[in-house]
């Protein structure tokens, strides 16, 4: 077992990674992909500070990750769903390409 | 930390030792003649046409979209099941109302025919 | 004989300790005593079964089967592994040469991981999780990606239609096989394989009446997450050349064709766990001979499916799961929860109609509904629909 | 000692496969990465005694979400091939941002003072009861938002085009 502060700061650091990523990444689904790490370092926050509490409220936290995840899944469905409705239509999935509104 | 988890961890380590060792051993152990004939894609013989990279068919993602849907309602089915028989018949209720509301969603999947394949 | 395999694992960390291992690192040496012996168990496992199958198979079709390496063709699993490993690593010019590398290494490792979960005798679990139950599920649903990368690697059309249909079926029979579980995870009030072996005793679940159908849907469900005849389509010969192991040689097919062996003997030692009792059984036979018996048996099922059946096409296989596997057990789930209820209440005849009542209509209604389908998707269809 | 070896193992797979990632030009590699660091995220999770979390986590992120990605990435026109230009111009700005955030984050750690404690591992039974009782309506609503998730998404992605 190791302190919270450890795990915390895997977590902080994979949520950096993932800014990165979504900033700078052209291809939306690298984007999903980027994304997907920042509510992964959210949902090992949840689960890490959650220790520092008694079982009963400790509860929560686990119960908080859970639905993360659960909402990750909604979130991805209808993400690569629009990534496909947009590549049949525009041929790419290049955020930069999807700029018909931009006049 | 627990031994479960350390089974788990040291197994896992020990595993994926094992696939490597195995992918890895026919580059020395085996024979090497390479070909141009030989590496290309075994297409019975035919000289292949066609880029295998290109766009397949969405339908394989339908399967996996519903799949993440009812693989997350069985992921919530266990932590009620085990206490299943302290919840009572309120708790079986309160199930029945999520699968519910899911068997909509597969019942609307089932009627604009995303379950089957052509 | 019972704990053969406990007193030596004791006496093999006793002596780690006599010899002056510091105590901090025995759960280690533990560990790893617990991971080394499955690690020997499981390949030697999957060899035999290919040996009993073929035997099997040998039979079903008036032949002798492998005879000639040892007495019985005993050696041959083991002339087999030494011709794999003298055949040409052939990579494709065009391939992902990474990829081509990393999925057949990759794709034994949560096959592997499935032994951990089961319990191989009385308190024999490797990991005696709380969880150790929805651990294995997981295990088993992370094929899934190593078979699409597997398929994908070698740039092969075959391949790649071979790793994705592979995948599609993977998880479409994924999800009835973790809800027919439910049902016995809700009997039993544990995820821990070795309570719900403890929970049974002599009271199989598989002679109740929502047990009876979940058994039959877990079988199936596990027959085609294994890929086995009938449903190894996404290998089907006559249309797919050999699915996503197309473009694989050697050693590294021989770790795919593995993966599957083990895999499928994984399921049946928890089909086993499950429904069959585990480990329960006549007194004077130690447990883990029991449980390996009966998953042999299971096993047996299997060879004999294959030596049997012919292959579903890869819609009637997708209806299959969804249309029918999936709303049974549900209703499975629901039966014996009515079961349960019916029979703390002290109707114990209603406890038993009721639940069969429901399953055997919503069985009967499925099947026809379904039937209806498979006709109509023999028939020509005259406009394809943009679906 | 095993404990520490173990920690610091995973700790690299996890993050050099989110930098792998984030940073690969082939998306099937990139997606590949996704699933190792979340394996990874996996087993930080066991080794914090949430064992559940840690099976949810294997279970619908590694063996879904990464599965719905790599289903993605193969059925993509040409998203096979490493792409010709996989950052955008902002890398500069990206950069900045990721590590100011993360150097924000750790520092803000560091010195705040976390009290030790032993880990508080609720089991399956608590997060059963939880859910059904203090969480009754998120789980509720969960089951609308994966509705509404399934059909938007069928809808959305469905092919309207003539293209076969």
């Amino acid at each position: 077992m190791f302190s919270v502060t450890a795990y915390a700061v895997v977590s902080a650091i994979l949520f950096g990674i993932g800014v990165f990523g979504a900033v700078a990444r052209r291809h939306a689904v690298a984007v999903l992909i980027s994304i997907e790490l920042m509510l992964a370092a959210a949902a090992l926050n949840f689960v890490s500070f959650s220790r520092l509490h008694p079982a009963q409220q400790a509860v929560s936290g686990q119960v908080f990750a859970i639905f993360i995840i659960a909402v990750a899944a909604a979130e991805t469905l209808v993400a690569l769903a629009l990534v496909f409705s947009l590549h049949r239509s525009l041929k790419t999935a290049h955020l930069e390409r999807f700029n018909l509104l931009k006049w | 930390m627990p031994t479960p988890i350390l089974v788990i961890l040291v197994f896992g380590a020990m595993a994926v030792v094992f696939g490597m060792v195995g992918a890895l051993l026919p580059r020395f152990v085996g024979p090497r003649t390479p070909g141009k004939e030989k590496e290309r894609a075994y297409e019975c013989g035919v000289v292949e046409s066609g880029d295998p990279w290109s766009a397949s068919r969405v339908q394989f993602y339908f399967f996996a979209l519903i799949f993440l849907v009812f693989d997350v309602e069985a992921l919530f089915l266990f932590p009620w099941a085990v206490i299943f028989k302290d919840a009572g018949w309120l708790g079986f209720w309160e199930m029945l109302v999520f699968l519910g509301v899911l068997a909509l969603g597969w019942g609307f999947a089932w009627r604009t025919r995303s379950l089957e394949w052509e | 004989m019972e704990r053969l395999f406990i007193e030596l694992k004791s006496s093999l960390i006793d002596l780690a300790a006599w010899f002056g291992v510091p105590a901090g690192w025995l759960p280690l040496l533990s560990a790893f005593l617990s991971a080394a012996t499955i690690m020997a168990a499981a390949p030697v496992i999957m060899m035999y079964q290919t040996w009993f199958e073929r035997k099997v198979v040998g039979r079903f079709q008036d032949r002798y089967g492998p005879n000639r390496v040892g007495p019985f063709g005993l050696f041959q699993p083991i002339a087999d592994g030494v011709k794999a490993l003298q055949k040409e690593d052939l990579v494709p010019a065009k391939a992902d040469k990474l990829l081509h590398f990393l999925a057949p290494a990759l794709v034994v490792v949560p096959t592997f991981m499935l032994f951990l979960f089961v319990p191989w005798g009385r308190g024999m679990v490797a990991a005696d999780i709380d969880t150790g139950l929805l651990f294995f599920f997981a295990f088993a649903g992370l094929q899934a990606p190593i078979i699409v990368t597997a398929g994908w690697a070698p740039r092969n059309k075959f391949s790649v239609l071979g790793g994705l249909r592979a995948a599609a079926q993977v998880l479409s029979y994924g999800v009835p096989m973790a809800i027919s579980a439910v049902a016995v995870v809700m009997a039993a009030g544990s995820l821990s394989s070795s309570a719900i072996v403890e929970a049974q005793g002599d009271n199989w679940f598989i002679l109740t009446p929502w047990g009876a159908f979940a058994f039959v849907i877990f079988f199936v469900c596990v027959v085609a997450e294994t890929k086995r005849t009938p449903f190894d389509m996404p290998e089907a010969e006559s249309e797919l050349v050999a699915g996503f192991h197309t473009e694989y040689s050697g050693l590294k097919f021989a770790l795919f064709f593995m993966a599957e062996y083990m895999g499928s003997f994984a399921a049946c030692m928890l089909a086993t766990t499950l429904f069959l009792g585990g480990w329960s059984g006549p007194e004077f036979l130690p447990s883990w001979a029991i449980f390996m018996a009966k998953s042999g048996v299971l096993f047996f099922v299997m060879v004999w499916f294959r030596g049997t059946l012919p292959r579903l096409r890869i819609d009637q296989m997708l209806g299959l799961a969804w249309k029918f596997l999936f709303p049974l057990s549900l209703v499975t789930m629901v039966a014996e929860g009515l079961w349960y209820f019916l029979r703390t209440d002290g109707r114990m005849a209603g406890a038993i109609l009721w639940p069969l009542a429901i399953l055997a209509v919503s069985y009967w209604i499925l099947s026809v509904v379904m039937m209806r389908e498979f006709v109509r998707g023999n028939k020509p269809r005259g406009k394809q629909d943009a679906w | 000692m095993p404990g520490e070896i173990a920690f610091g193992v995973i700790v690299v797979l996890t993050l050099g496969a989110a930098l792998a990632a984030v940073l690969s030009r082939n998306l099937l590699r990139s997606a590949l990465a996704l699933m190792f660091c979340l394996l990874g995220v996996a087993g930080l999770f066991l080794m914090q005694g949430a064992e559940f979390l840690s099976a949810v986590q294997l279970l619908v992120y590694v063996g879904g979400i990464a599965v719905l990605i790599v289903f993605a990435v193969a059925l993509l026109e040409r998203a096979g091939e490493p792409l010709a230009a996989s950052l955008n111009k902002l890398v500069p700005a990206a950069v900045a941002v990721g590590a100011a955030l993360t150097m924000l984050l750790v520092v803000g750690l560091w010195r705040s003072v976390i009290a030790e404690s032993p880990p508080a591992s609720p089991g399956v039974k608590d997060i059963g009861t939880a859910l059904l009782n203090q969480y009754l309506v998120p789980f509720e609503a969960l089951s609308v938002l994966l509705l509404a998730a399934l059909v938007g998404a069928l809808l959305i992605a469905r092919d309207t085009g003539k293209e076969g």
